[in-house]
């Protein structure tokens, strides 16, 4: 078993590749937790900052700024009376939610966090991301059709055509996306997510750079497609609460409604990190080739730590600004204490990070290279979790017909016309 | 265990293209027929994979994706064909599509 | 008040009916005409030395003598509209003015006649309200009243009529679309029927409700006990 | 199905819904009741939608969940006691309502409010406007999707009800005016607040019109969405903005004007398709023309005494009137009875959401569920009203 | 990728979806079909990752579980009347119909009884890792008239379902 744990250590490929299913699973349960955890930040960084969009504070109550309103959500959410209409069909009821999580967490089998910080490298990597992310669309269907109620049902409705129309723009962006990686020296494009971040490490270029602005056309189709998969506003039709209540989850409530939440932000992150991995370079920092040496490459991999250490600051500001009154004695202590977290965590990668560059400790190296790959990679989910919190607080909703006649009117034939475009100039460039 | 081999996934094909041809065969419900000649097409796929796999080359999931082509166009006009027969009649049973114009 | 009925004269034949055009409001009603366009200019400061506020009246009304101690009273209402129907009506048609507000007291009969008369020929092509009035003491119970108004002309005209209890009024649906609700209300509250309405059924009431509260013997606690209970399993609303 | 959607099967029927050809899936028709508790529907309103998918064929309106017999009070309350009352129809308008109301008494009485108190009337009515277009903004935004506009709605008409608070007292039901002028002087410093608040508002209007005024969303969602023609407004009675957006201009201020409006430059916007659009644009538009008024007022405010002569006990000669203002909704009228006693006889409000709400059906034929919620937005109803 | 524990995941596999396939021609709701289909599918899908097929298994995903059966979910959803779920669900022939189904079985078990021996043990090594690479130039190659010929099939079946459903064009 030590062995095997071992063993793995020194490849530099994923652990499915490997075949070391220990360390598979190991980075399974990293993933799962790290998505939930992410999911839950998510939860209270959308609450938070659509808060200061519109001109309120947002959460305030529990813990300090609100920091712990979501897992007093889960809790509630947890403890709720689970309710299943009369009417409904038990089972399809049960399982549709279960089914949207599934889709949504498979997902991130392969996503390519690093060069061997993924739980597996598939050769059909994005082909099996853009299948199993459509799978979700099952978990709404069902879900719609089983509360056995108008309103559930036309979400579901609008959701199957919105999800069946977009993933072909999407398909047809991405496919742009994987026509680019097969321009390099040995001429074979390839699927794999890991192998397409390599292709832009190859080219040295984003793919939202490469054939200016042909890649990113298809990038910003992808973005707004995505958008549409993920039932996000402005296309949140499926669940436009105005006009449908609650759309295809109107009859749920407690655990099973958490658990589409919980899909909803997972496959946010998920089709984000299709994105990233796709058209922004994947875990490659930004000006890898400007800037690039041994010098750049240190200062770049400070950044983590500095992250950490900027939250700290953040946080030791706010317990510093917190009233000096015995009632907020608790919530400035648990601020404090946040901060002291935060900016150990910070002080602990500056220090892998320098330790990698003054010795040449092999594993220290490493793990500095896996902390920096995994921290841009998730730098940049951020940037596109941070678009969705943003679409949402600005945009009235799309009306169904509209964005029918967008998907299948504007971005097919913009997404066709930029493959097209895409191979020629691949040709004559290649 | 045993080793799996091409006649493993060939009985498997077998049992699902059986269970195919019972529904068409035996069901009233249009959308389940249809569903079970998605079943009948599965097993032919899985048989072409499996020899192209038995005999080294690519032609068999060539195909396969070929006989998936020709499944979306079979669901979607069939299901064209349903809903327009739903519409005139107001049922989706089978036994009940006996007149070849209304 | 004209609280008197007046016995029912049927409006002439159309073709002894005087041709549209000649149907000219005065003067200062066809300048008043383009008020629509430019109301201000048109309307004269109203606050200062007259009482009453809007410049509203074609003819202007005889100013209701503010000084006499009894309070206003209705004024005989004369204007050119006036006495081209009263020519035309008779005595089933009573114009009058009441602190510069025009009405007229039509004969039931009269009522769908006149109604599109006012609508056609006098453009009051917008039906302001249609309500009514409960008289218990009288013999015709309910007073029917719509309120029009012109754009064009920029006039506020009232159209009363009185009924018994039980008859019903003509519908004015296919004049006003505006009707529909409208008298749908009526209907609700007085219980008064609209021939020819498309849809006459309670509005504001749960449909099943018995006895129409705005009547005045319809007490103000009152309620229909028998559909609270069922409907709502309470033994009472209040 | 339901019992409840076959009864609204049954409400449909009546409907005569125009279908030259068999409908699409026509035994799959849905039934869906908007309503009477939905996010969009602004308070207990049920619109039973028929639809063929998601195209609506036909609504019907079913109201009355609010109605707690106004008109039924007014008839056992005296003049003085009634005025409170009035506020709870518009809700967000009381002010408006209690203008109307008094204006309609005091005509009937036949007194004139002294200028001061009409220029407090227009300072405060105007004010309310602004409210009132503030809040259907927001709530209107909110049904189409645009969830920012709601809070920055609020937050300045927070400004406004503060005005109403340090004025009279309250901040949603006012009941600022009494019959004969106004109870209250005006307090030390509401004309610099007022003043304040002008200059507040006209960068607030900008920054919601940024939001929305371009937003091609937006723009798609509003524009030949819910269209009725100048003649169909007219025929279904329809006034205030939604009547002006189909380019009928009219506006009681200037038609017919009351209180002392006659001496404010102020313009009538009109629109000319008669859209959400339009509708959406006239009524930003009016809260600047509002502007205008509440600023000419306050340079010209006069001083003087706030209530007129007005008898103790009031007690109106027999007879009857209406008097009809433009509140922000439409033309508010108030029709009296009065028999000679201290209690109005008849006491009858013509409700301008519930005139408008009657335009709902023939303004959604045709579109879709969510283009339903737009137009109830749009209509700016306020269900208090509607069912008094 | 090597797979492991291949005769598990083989029988795990293969029984889900021949479970899957009892369930779709066994199940009266359709939806529940459907369901039941989609599980088959996505157990086929597995067999084809076995198989070293990973192209047609991500196509299976792709176009069976997320487009056909969504289409078919929609379609259910639209001609959902609530009594074929408490009509009878076979048809009057189900007797020859099970039959004749009964033939086939004998023959297919016959036929693969006797040709066992003609299957090799271990099947020849397919290079996987290049597999769709490969499938893509056969596509474009040698099949590339067969590939024309489906994608108008495909046209033909849009433009067909469009006009059917359609109640005017």
């Amino acid at each position: 078993m030590l062995n095997s744990l071992m063993s793995y250590l020194g490849s530099s490929v994923t652990p499915g590749e490997a075949g070391n299913q220990l360390w598979a699973l190991i980075y399974v349960l990293i993933i799962f937790t790290g998505v939930s955890v992410a999911v839950i930040a998510m939860n209270w960084l959308e609450r938070k900052a659509l808060a200061h969009f519109q001109v309120r504070l947002g959460p305030m109550r529990v813990g300090p700024h609100g920091l712990l309103q979501p897992i007093a959500d889960a809790v509630k959410l947890l403890l709720k009376e689970d309710i299943i209409p009369s009417e409904a069909d038990k089972f399809v009821f049960w399982i549709a939610p279960l089914i949207g999580l599934l889709a949504s967490f498979t997902v991130y089998t392969v996503v390519p966090f690093g060069p061997s910080q993924a739980v597996s490298d598939m050769n059909i990597g994005i082909l099996f991301m853009l299948g199993v992310s459509s799978l979700g669309v099952l978990g709404i269907v069902m879900a719609g059709w089983a509360s056995n109620s108008h309103y559930p049902l036309i979400g579901a409705l609008r959701s199957s055509a919105q999800m069946v129309s977009y993933e072909v723009a999407m398909g047809l962006a991405v496919v742009s996306a994987i026509l680019m990686t097969s321009l390099n020296q040995t001429g074979t494009g390839t699927l794999s997510m890991i192998g397409i971040v390599q292709a832009q490490q190859e080219q040295h270029v984003w793919f939202l750079f490469k054939f200016f602005p042909l890649g990113a056309i298809a990038f910003v189709i992808f973005a707004i497609a995505m958008v549409a998969e993920t039932n996000r506003a402005p296309f949140d039709l499926a669940e436009a609460e105005s006009e449908l209540t609650a759309g295809f989850h109107t009859e749920y409530s407690g655990l099973r409604w958490s658990l589409f939440m919980l899909a909803e932000y997972a496959a946010m992150i998920a089709v984000s990190s299709i994105a990233v991995a796709l058209w922004l370079g994947g875990w490659m920092r930004p000006f890898s080739h400007w800037l690039s040496g041994g010098a750049w490459d240190f200062v770049f991999s400070l950044f983590p730590g500095l992250t950490f250490l900027g939250l700290a600051a953040i946080a030791i500001r706010g317990t510093i600004r917190m009233p000096k009154h015995s009632l907020f004695r608790i919530q400035t202590i648990g601020l404090g204490a946040f901060a002291a977290v935060l900016s150990g965590i910070g002080l602990l990668l500056l220090g892998i990070a320098v330790g990698a560059r003054a010795g040449d400790h092999v594993a220290l190296a490493r793990s500095a290279d896996a902390l920096n790959n995994v921290y841009w990679f998730v730098m940049k989910i951020a940037v596109f979790m941070y678009m969705f919190i943003w679409y949402r607080a600005t945009w009235p909703r799309y009306r169904f017909d509209q964005l029918m006649s967008v998907g299948w009117k504007v971005m097919l034939p913009i997404s066709l016309g930029v493959l097209i475009v895409t191979a020629i100039v691949g040709v004559i460039v290649g | 265990m045993l080793e799996i081999t091409t006649f493993h996934y060939l009985v498997v094909a077998a049992a699902l293209f059986v269970l195919g041809v019972i529904g068409v065969l035996t069901r009233r419900n249009v959308v389940v027929v249809l569903m079970s000649i998605e079943l009948i097409l599965n097993a032919v796929n899985l048989n072409l994979v499996a020899f192209s796999r038995m005999w080294g080359g690519l032609h068999g999931q060539v195909f396969a994706i070929f006989v998936v082509v020709d499944a979306a166009a079979e669901a979607a006009v069939g299901l064209g064909i349903l809903i327009a027969f739903f519409r005139n009649k107001e049922t989706i049973n089978v036994d009940e599509i006996d007149l070849l114009k209304w | 008040m004209a609280e008197e009925s007046k016995p029912p004269v049927p409006p002439l034949p159309d073709g002894e009916k005087k041709p549209a055009a000649e149907v000219v409001p005065p003067a200062q009603t066809t300048s008043a005409a383009n008020a629509v366009e430019k109301p201000a200019a048109a309307a004269p400061p109203a606050a200062a030395d007259k009482p009453v506020a809007p410049p509203a009246a074609a003819a202007p009304p005889k100013p209701a003598a503010p000084a006499k101690p009894a309070g206003p009273v209705p004024m005989p209402w004369t204007s050119p509209m006036v006495e081209k129907y009263r020519h035309q009506y008779g005595s089933g048609l009573e114009a009058q003015s009441y602190l510069g507000q025009n009405y007229f007291s039509v004969d039931r009969s009269l009522i769908p006649n006149f109604l599109k008369l006012l609508r056609d020929e006098e453009q009051f092509d917008y039906c302001v309200d249609i309500t009514a009035v409960h008289y218990p003491k009288r013999e015709k119970q309910f007073e029917v009243i719509w309120i029009l108004y012109s754009f064009a002309r920029n006039e506020r005209v009232r159209v009363k009529t009185q009924i018994v209890d039980g008859e019903s009024v003509a519908s004015a649906v296919p004049l006003w679309a505006t009707a529909n609700w409208l008298e749908r209300e009526v209907y609700d509250m007085f219980g008064i029927k609209f021939d020819g309405h498309p849809d006459l059924k309670r509005i504001l009431l749960p449909d099943g409700w018995k006895g129409f509260p705005l009547r005045k013997d319809y007490g103000i606690l009152q309620q229909d006990q028998e559909w609270v209970q069922i409907n709502l399993g309470i033994e009472s609303g209040q | 199905m339901t019992a409840e959607t076959k009864n609204a099967t049954n409400a449909l029927s009546n409907l005569d819904l125009e279908t030259p050809e068999k409908p699409y899936l026509d035994s799959n028709e849905l039934i869906i009741n908007m309503g009477p508790q939905h996010p969009a529907t602004h308070g207990v309103l049920r619109v039973i939608l028929k639809l063929d998918g998601e195209k609506v064929l036909g609504t019907e309106c079913v109201i009355g969940y609010l109605h707690r017999g106004v008109e039924k009070i007014a008839e056992n309350r005296t003049y003085t006691m009634f005025n409170p009352y009035v506020d709870r129809m518009d809700y967000v308008a009381a002010v408006s309502n209690g203008l109307g109301y008094c204006q309609a008494v005091e005509k009937l009485l036949n007194v004139e409010a002294p200028p001061r108190a009409n220029y407090i009337r227009v300072i405060l009515t105007e004010l309310n406007r602004i409210a009132s277009h503030q809040l259907w903004l927001g709530t209107h935004a909110l049904d189409i999707g645009a969830m920012t506009p709601l809070f920055y709605t609020f937050r300045d008409r927070e400004e406004i009800l503060k005005i109403f608070e340090k004025y009279c007292g309250a901040r949603l039901t006012t009941h600022a005016f009494r019959i004969g002028g106004c109870q209250y002087e005006t307090y030390a410093g509401f004309e610099r607040e007022v003043k304040e608040f002008v200059a507040f508002v006209k960068p607030k209007i900008d920054e919601y019109e940024e939001l929305l005024t371009t937003n091609r969303i937006w723009l798609e969602r509003t524009k030949n969405v819910g269209v009725i023609s100048a003649e169909d407004a007219i025929a279904l009675g329809v006034t205030g903005p939604v009547l002006r957006a189909s380019g009928v201009k009219w506006d009681i201020r200037k038609a017919l004007p009351y209180a002392n409006y006659s001496e404010f430059d102020f313009e009538i916007p009109i629109g000319e398709n008669g859209d959400t659009y339009d509708r959406y644009l006239v009524r930003m538009a009016e809260m600047r023309q509002s502007l205008r008024i509440i600023e000419q007022a306050v340079e010209r405010i006069p001083e003087g005494p706030i209530m007129a002569k007005v008898p103790k006990v009031i007690k109106p000669a027999a007879g009857e009137i209406y008097h009809s203002i433009e509140a922000p909704k439409g033309e508010l009228g108030y029709f009296i009875v009065s028999d000679g006693s201290t209690q109005p006889y008849r006491l009858r409000v013509r409700p301008p959401s519930f005139v408008n709400l009657q335009a709902l059906d023939i303004m959604v034929r045709g579109l879709l569920v969510a283009d339903v919620v737009a137009v109830i937005g749009t209509l700016d109803i306020v269900l208090g009203e509607v069912d008094r | 990728m090597t797979p492991v524990a291949t005769p598990f995941f083989f029988y795990l596999l293969s029984g889900l979806a021949v479970l899957g396939g009892v369930l779709v021609i066994t199940r009266r709701n359709a939806v529940h079909s459907a369901l039941a289909l989609i599980l088959t599918l996505l157990a086929v899908a597995g067999l084809y990752l076995m198989l070293y097929a990973p192209f047609v298994a991500g196509v299976q995903i792709i176009v069976y579980a997320g487009g056909i059966m969504v289409l078919f979910l929609f379609v259910i959803m639209l001609v959902n009347i609530e009594r074929t779920v408490k009509e009878r669900q076979f048809n009057r022939i189900w007797p020859v119909g099970l039959a004749a189904s009964g033939a086939l079985l004998v023959l297919f078990v016959s036929v693969l009884v006797k040709g066992k021996a003609l299957f090799p043990e271990r099947g020849l090594p397919l290079p996987e890792a290049d597999n769709t690479q490969k499938i893509g130039e056969m596509l474009y190659g040698n099949y590339m008239f067969a590939f024309e010929i489906a994608s108008l099939l495909l046209l033909v079946a849009i433009l067909g379902a469009v006009i059917m459903t359609k109640k005017k064009i």
